[in-house]
């Protein structure tokens, strides 16, 4: 097919599905509307369990289930990037070289990483009282880590990070998921159900199982993209060559 | 103001299979695959607000004020980040195609399988 | 507390900054420019999410928008653009190189 | 009416909105400052909004994006410009006025927002967040200039 005859049905199929969605849109409760009955009752249940963040106790306890299948999917991107982005045979690394950088950047580096990781681990820590939680703290903890390539160099970043260290997080924090879904069959309750005390409302021992499964996120979270990210630095910074 | 954000959402995700059908770059594209896929956390979050409501967090508020819907953010939290590892994957794919092939441009590949 | 006409504005405000910046982002053909604007994006998505109160997601967007995405797709770029250049010097050079 | 979201909304529209268009458009060090300008005023604007919103919960985003925003600019400096697409015409225009611009917009939104919360650790955040946002605006206008 032509080029111009692919825009053709390119612009045919973008015109109907705006049609549709512009008759959907028209039918929908309108915006900010008082009618939410799922978000009342989960508002209720999570109330119930002592869970200050409503947003956390849908994901780690009413719906831990499902969280299971998003981390299981996000276990399996990382996976299979690894896979992808492995050094093959035929390719030879080269070491990279230092990097000249002014001594501000340096030292904002050194002093933003210790900081940033706090952050990190104050997101996660108190991912079933404030905004927060494993998902979102995860990423800042691994983002933390680059600091060290970005406002130093990548051999800066090379020494501190154990990438061995992280796929073993990785797989403990999914593991960790899973076997606390365990805890809830051993209990004599369904599996992932929320089987701890749900401790006092608005303190960090509260919500029963959401803290240990949020944790578990976290660690996952952090070590996946610190892995993730290790693969890109080594393709891009570091492999060379390959199949001809 | 009624259907307005439904209607951005809606917008945003043409504009992006629009770029992503266009594209000459598969880098390229994956950006725009975020782009569309954004335009669902937009759609989610606009179904779940509720005029005078604030977020579902009881860490300095009462419990009884009027809140917004949290299944929806709880649904669109989790695929943010789970999206991030998704695009992480997909770049990955880039990544080999150049490697085999040595360009990312969708015309150019296909003419070399062809 | 809240204003209802001021609520409105700021939603209205950054729907338009969203809509405007997946836009831009689309039309900048140029992976490595569109990685700034995606950024941009990014953060236009999180303003959005806060005043639609829902700050978790926002946090979440903020986490993976502002660096992480970036530096995936920059790295991608390089990559891919050292491999293109491999591919160039053999085509025009003949030779291989090193 | 209520000020603090009305300065949000003054900020967003009239701030972060330009940097969009700067951010679209032209050579890489232009669209790296804009990027820049951007993550410190909408670190200003979640700061607004908190306290219009009478939520100290939703300060925790500015906390985020005041550690994580400047680590993004970083990514761009190191990777956008070096190498074969730095070095068109020297510095980037508005790279020299980031730093005092991010000084008087912190101290101007950080001060008052501190004098309503009072003595607390609510206080100790919102300066620990205006040192970094400051720290940020130094470390990334070096590095934007070093290239």
């Amino acid at each position: 097919m032509s080029r111009r005859a692919r825009l053709c049905v390119l612009a045919a199929g973008l015109l109907a599905t705006a049609a549709l969605l512009v008759a959907a849109v028209l039918r929908v409760p309108s915006f900010g509307g008082p009618w939410h009955p799922y978000g009342d009752r989960a508002v209720e249940a999570a109330l119930r369990r002592n869970t200050a963040n409503t947003v956390s106790a849908v994901n780690f306890d009413q719906r831990a289930f499902d969280t299971l299948g998003e981390e299981s999917i996000l276990f399996a991107s990382v996976l299979g990037t690894v896979v992808l982005l492995r050094r093959t045979e035929d390719e030879r690394t080269s070491e990279p070289r230092p990097v000249s950088v002014p001594a501000t950047m340096r030292r904002y580096g050194i002093a933003a990483l210790p900081v940033t990781l706090l952050v990190g681990l104050y997101v996660i820590a108190h991912g079933q009282l404030s905004p927060g939680g494993g998902f979102q703290g995860g990423v800042v903890v691994a983002t933390a880590f680059h600091l060290l390539y970005v406002a130093i160099d990548y051999p800066a970043l090379k020494r501190v990070r154990a990438v061995g260290l992280y796929e073993i997080g990785d797989a403990l924090g999914e593991a960790a998921y899973v076997l606390t879904g365990v805890g809830g069959l051993l209990a004599g309750a369904a599996y992932l159900a929320n089987v701890l005390p749900y401790g006092t409302f608005n303190t960090l021992a509260s919500g029963g199982t959401v803290p240990l499964l949020n944790a578990a996120v976290g660690v996952e979270v952090a070590s996946a993209v610190v892995v993730l990210l290790a693969r890109f630095l080594s393709q891009a910074l570091e492999i060379e060559g390959g199949r001809e | 103001m009624t259907v307005l954000p439904y209607l951005v959402a809606a917008w945003i995700f043409l504009v992006g299979v629009y770029g992503l059908a266009t594209s000459r770059d598969l880098v390229h594209a994956v950006g725009c695959l975020a782009v569309a896929q954004s335009s669902t956390y937009v759609l989610l979050l606009s179904v779940g607000y509720r005029h005078g409501g604030t977020a579902p967090v009881f860490s300095d508020v009462k419990p009884g004020v009027t809140v917004v819907d949290p299944v929806v953010q709880a649904l669109a939290l989790t695929d943010v980040v789970v999206g991030a590892t998704v695009t992480a994957l997909l770049l990955a794919l880039v990544v080999q195609t150049a490697k085999r092939f040595g360009t990312t441009d969708p015309d150019e590949l296909f003419a070399l399988r062809g | 507390m809240a204003d209802p006409a001021v609520d409105d504005v700021l939603i209205v405000a950054s729907l338009l900054f969203v809509a405007a910046a997946a836009t831009a982002a689309v039309l900048n053909r140029d992976p490595a420019r569109q990685a700034v604007v995606l950024s941009l994006l990014g953060l236009g998505l999180a303003v959005l999410f806060t005043v639609l109160q829902a700050p978790d997601v926002g946090l979440s967007q903020l986490g993976v928008g502002s660096a992480l995405t970036p530096l995936m797709i920059l790295l991608t770029v390089r990559k891919v653009r050292r491999q293109r250049e491999r591919r160039d010097g053999e085509r025009h050079g003949g030779k291989r190189r090193g | 009416m209520n000020g603090w979201l009305a300065a949000a909304a003054l900020l967003l529209i009239a701030g972060v909105g330009p940097s969009l268009w700067n951010a679209a458009r032209g050579a890489p060090g232009r669209r790296v400052v804009a990027q820049n300008y951007a993550t410190l005023l909408l670190c200003l604007v979640f700061l607004l909004l908190a306290q219009g919103y009478g939520r100290p919960a939703y300060v925790d985003l500015a906390l985020v994006l005041s550690v994580l925003g400047p680590a993004g600019t970083l990514v761009f400096a190191r990777l956008l410009l070096t190498g074969e697409e730095a070095g068109e015409g020297g510095e980037p225009p508005g790279t020299r006025r980031l730093t005092p611009v991010v000084a008087v917009g912190t101290a101007a939104t950080v001060l008052p927002l501190c004098v309503v919360t009072g003595p607390g650790r609510a206080t100790v955040k919102l300066l620990v967040i205006g040192a970094l946002l400051l720290a940020g605006g130094v470390a990334t206008t070096r590095a934007v200039r070093h290239g």
